[in-house]
């Protein structure tokens, strides 16, 4: 079993998150895309745990789940807010920083 | 190297004076305007006295060595340690920054664009002070890299809060694309350390170790750091972001980024990008100099284009700073001296220019060159002044611009040793011709701005002569050493070059220079 | 620190306060300048006496220091050269390489000191009452001074440096001074115009200043231990035989070109009318005397780079006779058909200028430099004049067919003066244009330039047609318009209603016919018929006049050796000094002066000077027995030259006696013809058309006579000077103001594309097309500043892309 | 078992999962009906937990199923039905400059996998490596890694409260 299928794997789903990103609209997908980086993120962290043999791999993984599990939380309070002042969860609608 | 001085702490003092300034403020309250502007101020005045003291304790014997060196543990997990010091060539720039930032506080005064809230836009400037002087001072890249970016930001608030109309866009223009470079420059940095054996981040070090690497890699470490300067400079592709920015920018943003944040890139290639890859700076070196050439006809171009006075200044800095990098991209002491002079010079010039445009701005409410004429009738004083840096942006001998024009020119001429002559001969010839357009948009602006008739709206008696008023007191107290400077310089240029010579001299070691 | 080799001057060589300290020269007027900006406002009158006083103290110095000069030339033989005093500071070090600001003092920089600061002082005076009450009174005289200061600082320069910083410090003051009525658009355009083409040719300047610095350094570094700016090095090093051909031809040409376009030559000579529009002292003094003549001074002050640079005395003809003889003609053409007074003597300024350069370029270097001289009086004489006659006679007009004529009867003092230096100009025995000119043309026939020489007698004799021309349109015939006191009513209310509110000056620019009028206002003698100007103004003309006429004899070969002092105190003699002493590392200033002191001619340059003069014996005869040296023709041996050996052309009376010829010719042609077109053309024209139709061109005098007359009455006639005329002014406007004009606005033109197309679209339009699909890449810049997330992930996520792209690459 | 067949077993199951993995996360970022989007998800993150069972991280699996599958996914459910009136298709999810994340995303994928394979060629996973317990796990967090804990429990509270102050409708 090869390291690097992990850890390619992990690569693989990072980049379809960016891409996700990049081209979602939908404050909603965007959010999904984002857990879509952290779970590639956290492949690799085991990944390399397992290759060391030390735990830490697995403590942060740990911290990066609470810490998505926050973000999503916020995230979505945000989108909620942004959708009750202006019935629209369109990202390209939030203009406060366009000039 | 040896300290050369035991008063090796009054380069930190002088860096981060500000931020203690700034901490003071904090605990002003807001609505006390004047107070915080007098702390602010006073700050300013401060961090300056010791500028000036380290003026007189520097050795100018040995302004080639780096003084008041320290250094202390920082960042060990990265090898990256608090290492500052100071040079011939680090000093003016040094130094023109707290008199910039002083002299822009004072302007201030009675000038704080809206929306209002003095506080903190004095923080700004006090910690973009910090930034600046500490990246004219640092000798490690990391820190190097933290104030070069620390500047970033502060300058990004002034622009997208205090701005014109259309400031979101010019401050994130900015932000992003300054960001966009600094990516690039760090991963240069980071190659260069591992390149480099990973041991340390000192610039004395890598300038060691530096010129080992293979030369397809230093190419492209190169590459890296050339498209973060040349972002900074701003160099001819990646000047897009400076006429914005200038436009949007409040008066006293314009003024400290034309005087300073600009000279940020080049003084990263003088001492960071080309000695430590003296390889990639040969070759490179007609590739930078032929986009500098480009710049000075295409600024000089721009600004014949212009209707908007600022932005005509803004352009201007492109055909200005395109001297300088031509200067640099000759790689001979001879135009690293024009360049580092013509840095100075054009910081105190077109700085003035900027403040200057401020005023019409405060006096018409408009920029718009064909609305404005006979600003001579109206406000002699102002019009004269405009006139005289005009005439100084030209490169007018006698004045501080021609000393970085003309012998950037000269260097021109012949290059260092192993670069194609016939090229850059033909890159000096260029440059000449960019000092006639100089000439040209800058008497077309003067001509039109300043003589004849104001025109019906500005007319007497048409409602605007309560704000058009020649100029005021804190005017004067800022702008004077500006005025006085450049004559100094420009009458007696020794002053500088016998500080920076040595210095460029030590840096160009590489190339016999 | 002194360049040392001036204290070893004095070891045998006098010298003096005065030379060793002329540096001061520019020094005084430079601070006048600022004591007018700060206090002039303040001060009784208004800052001028500031002016005047400077200039006064620049003119003791001056004549101070060509006292001593000429002791000192006269304390050595003929043959020896005399070293120039220089003295030097650093003035800016780069390269290790330090760069001096200083004196360097010689016959050729006193001569022009005298001038430039007797010239400054009497328009100074002038200006007082001529611009009395103007509202610029005080800039005006600040400008004035700083000019000064400018033109002396660059004929003291010790290095190029320092003449390119008095050469851009006129062009400065010439602009503030032509824009002097910046109220009007014509006169700031004509100011921006002059600046600019200036500035054009200065491009010449730069360029070849750095090449002549990079080609000549390293010479002058190891044998002078002066750097490849100094001017004595330079003059060494072009006569050493060092420089390869192409580096010194290619800086003499660039060089050149700059002064083309300071000294009005052409085709950069369209400015030079325009810049009338400023105050009349101005164009007396600038444009007339000293500023023009810049150009002719640097070729003459760096002569030997031109010398060998353009293979003077070779057998081809080279740039500067040829621009200098084309100059001539075609400015002398170009003054036949101007009917403002003061653009015919700014044509016949750009003629003579030509005839300077024609000079220069045929190896007439005494001559031209001598024209320099008388040439400063007589024209600074006329150009007053004419101002004297503008501010008295003629309400303020120039126009010498509207607002003049007769003139003589009003105001004798400045006819006289008027008269005696036309003659000067002219050239006519024994006036001192005389001299000059007539020297000139006999030593470019001499240097072999025949054709030229046959110019130079044509420019010649246009120039006596159309000073006669000008002198009988303004002071002979019926008083006509404002000279006949007309409309000056309106003048009047004018001067009335300005006097009332005396603020807008410019107030009745208006319905004042000539643009110079409001301003030289406030004349309470609006209402007065034309008369003689007071004293402030005509002294400084009798002064002139006097020069005009008497400066001639300073170099009179005509009365033989004896009375050709100038070319024994100026022209640099071409011995090969000896340098022995100095090849060795420069800089070290213990060597230098030890150097320096062997390089004075008493031990070993004697020797070398006595056998070349003795092989010169030979050819003694056919040189008009001047001493003879090898200098500018082979390389000299064991030492260097600082000038080459000129060729002078022996005094013949009958060739001086053809050219008066030629010039009174062109007098009584020009004379009788205007006598007929404007006395009595209205008789002459009836009957005439139909029997000159009937007889073609058959007829003689009569005919000529008529057809010059109808040529004035706008009918097409065949005649020589008018289609050349026309044709020359056509050209002029057309052509070449035209180019000039359409460099600016196509500049404009292209630069708005190009910042339309390439900055907004392209450039710009790539980084905004960082976020933005291809349709809306241009002008609306929608990408980068949307302010969406999603974009800045674009960013973010796209430069760290590149960036570990780039890392891998490397760490490949 | 024979390590062997395990490790084929493994391999099997790794290259199952991965694939399923892919296909939910590209129909994650493609597909035009967000609920379907949460769906796809839902599979991605549980093909995750599985990944994690193959890499000996049963704890982390059983949190990852825990926390995402019955936490996160429940959130993003409840978002899109407070956010949007209807369920079902609808057209600008994307918005019309997008394209460009596609060679972005290609160029960092081209750029990591190009490294990867350059910085471990054939490293393997040794199959009797000491597998890391619970316990180990826990004693890190409270031992060397405490404070990052005590930093990340703020981030919850802080979570927490903004969320609510955020939705709190007032």
């Amino acid at each position: 079993m090869l390291l690097n299928q992990f850890l390619m794997l992990g690569a693989v789903l990072f980049c379809i998150g960016v891409y996700g990103v990049i081209v979602r609209k939908n404050a909603v997908l965007v959010l999904m895309s984002i857990e879509l980086i952290l779970n590639s993120v956290n492949i690799n962290l085991l990944a390399f745990s397992l290759r060391n043999g030390t735990p830490d791999g697995h403590t942060f993984a740990l911290y990066v789940i609470a810490v998505a599990a926050a973000e999503v939380g916020v995230g979505l309070a945000m989108v909620l807010l942004m959708y009750r002042n202006r019935r629209s969860v369109g990202l390209d609608d939030l203009s406060e920083m366009k000039g | 190297m040896e300290v050369l001085s035991d008063h090796n702490w009054v380069l930190t003092v002088g860096t981060f004076l500000p931020l203690v300034g700034v901490l003071i403020m904090l605990f002003i309250p807001k609505a006390d305007e004047a107070l915080s502007k007098a702390v602010a101020i006073g700050t300013a005045a401060a961090t300056l006295a010791v500028g000036v003291f380290t003026m007189v304790q520097f050795n100018y014997d040995k302004a080639g060595e780096m003084q008041f060196v320290a250094q202390a543990e920082w960042i060990s997990v990265i090898k990256s340690s608090y290492f500052i010091g100071l040079d011939g060539i680090s000093l003016p720039l040094y130094f023109l920054s707290m008199v910039i930032t002083l002299l822009v506080m004072i302007y201030s005064w009675n000038h704080v664009p809206s929306p209002g809230n003095a506080k903190a836009f004095y923080i700004l400037m006090l910690v973009l002070q910090t930034g600046m002087a500490g990246t004219f001072i640092a000798r490690d890249l990391v820190l190097f890299f933290v104030f070069f970016e620390l500047v970033l930001l502060p300058m990004y608030f002034m622009i997208g809060v205090w701005g014109g109309e259309n400031r979101q866009y010019a401050s994130l223009k900015f932000f992003l694309y300054t960001m966009f470079g600094s990516a690039l420059m760090l991963v240069a940095f980071l190659a260069l350390f591992f390149k480099t054996g990973a041991e340390s981040f000192a610039i004395p070090f890598l300038i060691e170790n530096g010129g080992a690497i293979a030369k397809n890699t230093q190419i492209w470490i190169f590459a890296g750091m050339f498209v973060g300067f040349a972002v900074k400079v701003p160099m001819f592709p990646f000047h897009t972001w400076l006429p914005d920015a200038h436009t949007q920018a409040p008066t006293q943003g314009s003024v400290i980024l034309a005087a300073i944040l600009l000279k940020l890139g080049t003084y990263g290639f003088v001492r960071i990008a080309i000695p430590i890859l003296p390889e990639a700076a040969k070759e490179w070196a007609p590739w930078i100099g032929l986009l500098a050439v480009i710049g000075i006809i295409y600024g000089a171009l721009g600004c014949l284009a212009q209707t908007d006075m600022k932005r005509l200044i803004a352009f201007s800095s492109v055909a200005h700073m395109g001297y300088v990098m031509l200067g640099i991209s000759t790689l001979t002491s001879f135009g690293m001296n024009a360049a580092m002079f013509g840095m100075v010079a054009h910081g105190l010039i077109t700085g003035m220019l900027f403040f200057v445009a401020g005023s019409v701005k405060e006096r018409y409410h408009t920029l718009e060159i064909k609305r404005l004429s006979g600003m001579l009738v109206q406000m002699p004083k102002l019009g004269w002044i405009l006139g005289f840096c005009a005439m100084a942006s030209l490169g007018l001998p006698g004045l501080a611009g021609f000393w970085g024009e003309f012998p950037a020119i000269l260097s021109a001429y012949q290059p260092a040793p192993g670069l194609n002559v016939t090229v850059f001969r033909v890159y000096m010839v260029v440059a000449a011709i960019g000092t006639v357009l100089a000439a040209g948009y800058l008497l077309w602006l003067y001509q039109r701005t300043a003589f004849g008739e104001p025109t019906e709206e500005f007319a007497a008696g048409h409602g605007h002569d309560e704000d058009i008023h020649d100029v005021n007191k804190f005017e004067w107290i800022a702008w004077t050493p500006l005025l006085i400077a450049i004559v100094v310089f420009g009458v007696y240029p020794q002053l500088m070059f016998q500080v920076l010579d040595p210095a460029v001299g030590v840096t160009l070691k590489a190339f016999g220079g | 620190m002194f360049s040392a080799s001036t204290e070893a001057a004095e070891v045998i060589l006098k010298s003096g306060w005065f030379l060793e300290n002329a540096f001061i020269i520019p020094i005084i007027p430079a601070v006048a300048f600022f004591l007018i900006i700060f206090f002039g406002k303040k001060m009784p009158m208004k800052g001028s006496e500031f002016g005047i006083v400077s200039m006064f103290a620049a003119l003791v110095m001056s004549i101070g220091a060509a006292y001593q000069w000429i002791q000192r030339v006269n304390g050595v033989s003929e043959e020896t050269y005399v070293k120039p005093i220089i003295r030097s500071w650093t003035w800016w070090q780069n390269d290790g390489v330090s760069l001096g600001i200083g004196q360097h003092i010689d016959g050729l920089s006193i001569t022009i000191l005298v001038v430039v600061a007797f010239i400054s002082s009497l328009v100074q005076i002038y200006s007082t009452e001529y611009l009395h009450g103007d509202r610029r009174y005080t800039h005006f005289f600040a400008s004035l001074t700083l000019f000064s200061a400018g033109m002396l600082n660059m004929v003291v320069a010790e290095n190029m440096i320092q003449l390119i910083l008095g050469w851009e410090l006129m062009g400065l003051c010439s602009f503030m001074l032509i824009g002097h009525w910046w109220e009007e658009g014509a006169n700031s355009r004509a100011a921006l115009k002059a600046f600019f083409t200036t500035r054009t040719g200065d491009i010449g300047l730069l360029v070849g200043t750095s090449v002549l610095f990079f080609a000549a350094n390293d010479w002058t570094q190891k044998t002078l231990g002066v750097s490849g700016f100094s001017i004595r090095g330079l003059s060494a090093w072009a006569l050493s035989g060092d420089p390869s051909s192409a580096a010194i031809t290619v800086g003499a040409v660039a060089l050149f070109i700059a002064c083309i376009g300071k000294s009005g030559q052409f085709p950069l000579h369209t400015w030079l009318p325009d810049a009338m529009a400023g105050p009349t002292p101005v164009s007396s003094l600038l444009h007339s005397s000293t500023m023009v003549v810049a150009g002719v001074f640097l070729v003459a002050r760096v002569y030997p780079v031109f010398y060998e640079g353009m293979n003077i005395y070779g057998n081809s003809v080279n740039f500067i006779v040829l621009i200098g003889g084309v100059t001539i003609v075609i400015a002398a053409a170009l003054a036949f058909v101007q009917n403002d007074i003061k653009k015919v003597l700014a044509y016949s300024t750009v003629s003579q200028l030509g005839y300077m350069m024609m000079g220069l370029g045929a190896g007439a270097w005494l001559p031209a430099v001598f024209h320099i001289f008388t040439h400063a009086f007589f024209k600074a004489c006329l150009f007053l004049g004419a101002g004297s006659i503008s501010h008295s006679a003629s309400h303020h007009s120039f126009d010498m067919k509207k607002d003049m004529g007769g003139l003589r009867k009003f105001m004798p003092i400045t006819f006289s003066t008027w008269i005696i230096s036309t003659l000067a100009l002219c050239g006519v025995f024994p006036f001192s244009g005389f001299f000059s000119k007539d020297e000139i043309i006999d030593n470019v026939g001499y240097a072999g330039y025949n054709f030229f020489m046959i110019v130079g007698l044509f420019g010649a004799f246009l120039t006596a047609a159309y000073m006669t021309r000008a002198t009988y349109l303004t002071f002979f015939g019926e008083p006509r318009g404002a000279a006949a006191g007309e409309h000056h009513d309106d003048e009047h209310d004018a001067h009335a209603s300005h006097d009332d509110h005396g603020h807008d000056a410019h107030g009745h620019d208006a319905h004042a016919h000539d643009s110079h009028a409001a301003h030289d206002s406030h004349d309470d003698h609006g209402s007065h018929g034309p008369r003689e100007s007071g004293l402030i103004i005509t002294v400084p003309l009798i002064l002139l006049a006097t020069l005009a006429l008497g400066s001639g004899f300073l170099n009179a070969p005509a009365f033989g050796e004896k009375w050709e002092n100038l070319k024994k105190w100026v022209e640099p003699r071409a011995e090969v000094v000896s340098v022995t002493g100095i090849a060795k590392p420069a800089g070290a200033h213990g060597e230098t002066r030890l150097a320096a002191g062997s390089e004075e001619p008493v031990d070993d340059g004697h020797s070398e000077a006595a056998d070349s003069g003795s092989h010169s014996k030979a050819e003694a005869g056919k040189d008009g027995g001047h001493h003879y040296s090898d200098c500018g023709s082979k390389t000299p041996v064991g030492g260097v030259c600082y000038a080459p050996q000129l060729k002078h052309a022996p005094f013949k009376w009958w060739k001086a006696g053809m050219s008066v010829g030629i010039v009174f010719l062109g007098m009584i042609l020009s004379w009788l013809l205007c006598v007929q077109l404007y006395t009595r053309k209205n008789k002459k024209l009836v009957g005439l058309t139909e029997r000159n139709k009937a007889l073609g061109a058959g007829y003689s005098f009569l005919a000529n006579k008529y057809y010059l007359d109808t040529l004035y009455e706008k009918i097409i006639v065949r005649s020589i000077a008018h289609p050349i005329s026309r044709g020359a002014y056509w050209f002029n406007q057309n052509v070449l103001d035209g180019i000039v004009n359409g460099a600016g606005t196509s500049t404009r033109k292209t630069a708005g594309w190009v910042y339309r197309n390439v900055d907004q679209k392209l450039v710009d339009g790539a980084v905004n097309g960082a976020g933005t699909s291809a349709e809306n890449a241009g002008g609306a810049l929608q990408p980068v500043q949307s302010g969406k997330v999603n974009q800045y992930g674009a960013l973010l996520f796209g430069a760290a892309a590149i960036g570990a792209l780039v890392l891998v690459i490397i760490n490949f | 078992m024979l390590a062997s067949d395990v490790l084929v077993a493994q391999n099997v199951g790794f290259a199952i999962i991965a694939v399923i993995m892919v296909i939910g996360a590209l129909r994650v970022v493609t597909t035009k009906n967000v609920v379907h989007a949460a769906l796809w998800l839902v599979v991605v993150l549980a093909g995750a937990a599985a990944q994690y069972i193959l890499l000996a991280a049963e704890f982390l699996a059983v949190t990852q199923v825990m926390v995402y599958i019955g936490a996160v996914m429940v959130l993003f459910l409840f978002g899109t039905m407070l956010t949007r009136a209807q369920i079902g298709a609808e057209k600008d999810l994307n918005n019309k400059n997008g394209i460009i994340g596609l060679p972005i995303a290609v160029l960092l994928l081209a750029t990591m996998l190009i490294a990867l394979n350059d910085g471990f060629k054939a490293e393997k996973l040794s199959a009797d490596a000491p597998l890391v317990s619970t316990q180990q796990v826990s004693d890190q967090i409270f031992g060397i890694y405490l404070l990052p804990f005590w930093a990340l429990s703020f981030v919850l509270l802080a979570a927490a409260i903004g969320a609510i102050v955020l939705a709190r409708r007032d």
